[in-house]
């Protein structure tokens, strides 16, 4: 059988493949340059980046769970003058697409990060993190409440050069009507989930494991509940949705298609095996060959009840 | 290898003979995604004719205590070498070298390195430190290098009672201190803090290869920072280090 | 040394230990009789209690994922009339405190089966699982609002004769208020968590693995998000709270007693160990000795910030 | 032991005999939470000398796979003998007993334990069914008991070209039906559908041996549920099972 088509289009631009890297889990690509093909990645969404430049949170920032990580890292990033000036030069001759994650603590800061980002052409697509504390508002993430992210998007959508896919979080009672006042407010795509939030103690040393105490839960631990947020999104709403959430190999990527992703991101996966998204690209193409299927947007929201 | 320390031999062929310092970041299982992770291992010894590298390493949790069980003829999946390993030393300089428990690999590396290059065993001096008589056979290949040698231990059941930043200090205290000596250290983190301290006070060039969690160990997750000393700012333990200059990071 | 002290007081009910079984995993207690000395244990907590008999969802009703499982039983048990009748009489004779779990899916029918368990001396507790959908409402579980899981608890406290319990599910954006709310309804303890939300799809089969499609994700893969829970509400409440989720062994006991739990339930390691809660207590009373503690009270909230 | 099927023999010593039909819940790994739960193997066979039980399995996802890389000597965690076996006939009964795949290891055990027992061996036959000729090497230990036999594979390579329930279905109607025969069954669910409908029609007693997913094999999780025929109700497989009478489930 000739190769199937692996092409999946995301609020109008053409990733090669739907195989992205997750927010935080491969820096600004730099660092996998040495392991993989970056060319033959679907796209890179760099870690988030903010007004101005973050160090981040005291160590420890992390601590190992089963089948998990928790982090704190305390969304460490350059800011976005030095990204747009050290990091898009690199990014732009990768040949892949470039999906700049921008955060922000007030909507202020997501217009701002985002409107120093407009007009550069390296980038394809804005992936919005909208799971940090809202500190104007009740320290809630802004996608805990739907009007929240309504007016976080809606503004946001309405000043931003590229399509626009907010990035929600697990931590709420009903993820549905917050993918919806996404939707509403004119998001291109929605990205889920971001971490879950965690702790950890060690018994033996009495000590929280994270100088932050608590920490975002990531890793193959959580891939029920991504699945089930994104299945949850996909009867909800029309955009593609992008699944995040313990993906490994293939195999997750298909799980998360056929509940209704269009394109995947691994995370965690990235430190474990560096070229974890190669080897899952490989994977994939090989399931849709033995399966004789054509084209790979033919497994989005197949999965069928019993 | 002493008590609860085991010696890890990996065939392995490597393009060049392993800088000092640097590590490998091994699985410990490949089986199930619990542990998750790879875990560092300093690289202790390399066999270029039978191309293995040994890694000594002490059970302290899940990933080790597996590691320990593992059959002959396994096959590991690993990552490396990885990170920035000690500058080598100009063949002039009198070397202190100080390896507490299992900070010993990357240092006995480097005195081989060291011997390897022609500096003169007699410029190298070699300290190590245990918590007890029993744990000193870690040190069994240490000993069949042609360098002074002297150990502590911390209950006094084997050689000088207390820490081995003691010996440390009795030798810059005894002379061997300033610009034409280099201390280089690997142990546990209060051991590199009084080490820090004494390099400082003696005014003696140090390097420190420090540990830390190290998730990725690629330089991308940013979870093994060691804050910079006098900025406001990280560094990468597996990137920028793991060894560094003892005055250039807050321990 | 000797024996360290290991009785906790929870909402005036003694407890030998801070071991209890959670509900679901334990069965009515019958199971485990050939495979351990149920007297040994601090409490049984048995199998949720509807107002009629349930026959439970059609299989199947679990899936294994990573270091966790899915389940979906759909609460089947027995009705409250049965267990009255034909389970109290076994639990009865095995001298550990019982605690008894009670769903529903609206106010009267939690009211209706405290109500036939009132007045029966063997029971010593209710826990109240207000993590179920509240059909009358939204559809949503009780616990995931705060007004909600005042008016079912204060309502049940009014005509309830045992200490009662509420069960608090992980599902929400922010378990503090709805802690509050219950303590406020004037619950006498606070058990947590419940399962998370998930899903499970076979990447091969296409077929969802549940029969009722999402399921409870509980083991290991979930404990880092209890103890989270766990240590926030045991900041904002009073009362005692008792931790479950991803319990395995002594060491996870600890864990959750210094983030602030006073017991603890083990729930789906039952399944992979029978003998699981007994290991642990003798696990924890070595851990103290070794430790001189003389209370096991002493634990409680101890974890250090770093 | 055929393609991707194993032999595992376990040093057990059990009181008794074990009865056939019943099964051990194994944990995969010793190591880590993943995978988590235990895994149901019928017992195939037991040698009471040496104390050994022999379970024949398939790899099949993860947790078969693992098991199919346990070195020898090793120490598995498993419960059991658990569950309720096949009722064991009157001597007077024509047996029909059928496998399929790795369905045969109980009905190994039942033939057995029959044949122990003193049951005419001319009154017992056994029908297998394989994938393919590859495959049949599984029935090697049954092709060594002194009863009839007969096989099939889904793509004819050896044997009857078709479902074990052909050749089943060809004894009945060829006369060994009704009251005095009995059937015993066990393998994939659409084999068992189809033996449950012959059993109805030839109006033959008929027990079947049940597979569902099992996190607890103890009865109380209520996971391994199998309708009940004709109420609205579920049975345990793990414990009221997995044998059951073809005309109490609903398959
Ligand atoms: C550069 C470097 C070189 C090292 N060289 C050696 C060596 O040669 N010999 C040796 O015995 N040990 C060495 N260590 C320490 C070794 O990495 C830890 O002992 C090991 O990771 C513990 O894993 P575990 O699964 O047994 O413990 P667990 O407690 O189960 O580990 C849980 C998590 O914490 C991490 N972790 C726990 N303790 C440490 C630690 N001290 N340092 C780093 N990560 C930790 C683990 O990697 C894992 O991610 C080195 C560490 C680093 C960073
Ligand atoms: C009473 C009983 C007796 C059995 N006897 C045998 C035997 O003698 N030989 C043999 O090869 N197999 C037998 N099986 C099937 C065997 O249990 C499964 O093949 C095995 O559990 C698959 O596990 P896995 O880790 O390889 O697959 P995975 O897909 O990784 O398993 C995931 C989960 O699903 C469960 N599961 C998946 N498939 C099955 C299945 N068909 N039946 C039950 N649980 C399943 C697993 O136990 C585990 O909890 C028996 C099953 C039962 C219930
Ligand atoms: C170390 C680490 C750092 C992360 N940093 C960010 C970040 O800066 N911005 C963001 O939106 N998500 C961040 N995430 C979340 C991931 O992008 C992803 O949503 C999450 O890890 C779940 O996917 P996984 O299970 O494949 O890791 C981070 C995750 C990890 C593990
Ligand atoms: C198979 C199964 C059935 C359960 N049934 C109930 C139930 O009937 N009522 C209830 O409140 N919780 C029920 N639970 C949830 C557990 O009591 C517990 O809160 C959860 O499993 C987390 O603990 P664990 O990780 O130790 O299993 C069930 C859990 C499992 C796995
Ligand atoms: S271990 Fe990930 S950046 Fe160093
Ligand atoms: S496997 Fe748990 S009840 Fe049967």
């Amino acid at each position: 059988m000739s190769s199937p088509n692996l092409k999946v289009n995301i609020g109008g631009v053409e990733f090669a493949n739907p195989v992205m890297t997750a927010s935080g889990t491969f820096g600004y690509g730099e660092e996998f340059n040495e392991y993989i093909d970056l060319s033959r990645l679907g796209g890179i969404v760099t870690k988030s980046i903010t007004r101005h430049e973050r160090k981040g949170h005291r160590p420890p920032r992390t601590a190992e769970t089963a089948s998990g990580m928790l982090n704190a890292i305390g969304l460490a990033n350059v800011g976005v003058d030095a990204y747009v000036r050290d990091k898009l030069q690199f990014l732009r001759g990768l040949g892949t697409k470039i999906v700049v994650n921008v955060a922000g603590f007030d909507i202020d800061e997501f217009i701002y990060v985002v409107d120093k980002l407009n007009g550069h052409e390296e980038i394809d697509m804005v992936e919005l993190n909208i799971s940090c504390p809202n500190v104007k508002g009740d320290g809630m993430e802004f996608s805990s409440k739907p009007e929240i992210a309504y007016e976080v998007v809606s503004k946001v959508r309405k000043i931003c050069d590229f399509p626009l896919m907010p990035k929600l979080s697990p931590n709420v009672a009903d993820i549905k009507p917050i993918a919806k006042a996404c939707e509403e407010a004119g998001a291109d795509a929605l990205a889920l989930i971001n971490t879950l939030y965690g702790m950890a103690i060690d018994p033996y040393t009495w000590k929280i494991k994270l100088t932050n105490v608590t920490g975002g839960l990531s890793g193959p631990a959580i891939k029920p509940v991504a699945i089930q947020a994104v299945w949850k999104v996909y009867n909800t709403v029309k955009i593609p949705i992008v699944g995040i959430g313990g993906i490994m190999d293939y195999r997750d990527v298909v799980e998360f298609m056929l509940a209704g992703a269009k394109a995947v991101q691994f995370g965690t996966a990235n430190f474990i095996q560096p070229d974890c998204t190669i080897t899952a690209i490989d994977g994939l193409t090989e399931y849709l060959q033995q399966r004789n299927i054509a084209d790979v947007n033919d497994l989005i929201g197949k999965a069928v009840k019993i | 290898m002493g008590a609860g320390a085991y010696l890890l031999s990996i065939k392995l062929k490597l393009k060049t003979f392993p800088h000092p310092g640097e590590f490998l970041h091994i699985k410990p299982t490949s089986e199930g995604n619990d542990p998750l992770l790879r875990r560092a291992f300093s690289i202790f010894d390399y066999d270029e004719q039978n191309g293995t590298v040994d890694v000594l390493y002490k059970v302290f949790g899940r990933g080790s205590a597996i590691l320990s069980r593992v059959a002959a003829g396994h096959v590991l999946d690993l990552l490396g070498p990885l990170g920035n390993g000690f500058p080598i030393p100009e063949k002039s300089k009198q070397l202190l070298l100080v390896g507490g428990g299992v900070g010993i690999p990357p240092i006995y590396l480097l005195a081989k390195t060291c011997l390897r290059n022609g500096h003169d065993p007699k410029l190298i001096k070699f300290l190590m430190g245990f918590g007890k008589a029993e744990d000193c056979v870690m040190g069994e290949r240490v000993a069949q290098l042609p360098i002074e040698q002297a150990l502590s231990t911390d209950d006094g059941s084997r050689g000088h009672k207390g820490f081995v930043s003691d010996l440390l200090k009795a030798k810059l205290a005894g002379g061997l201190a300033g610009d034409k000596t280099v201390i280089y250290a690997c142990g546990p983190e209060g051991m590199l803090k009084s080490i820090q301290g004494l390099a400082k006070e003696y005014a003696t060039p140090c390097y420190l290869s420090l540990e830390s969690i190290m998730p990725c160990g690629l330089g991308t997750c940013l979870g093994c920072v060691v804050k910079q000393e006098g900025e406001d700012k990280y560094l990468r333990v597996c990137r920028e280090g793991p060894v560094f200059e003892a005055n250039e990071v807050e321990l």
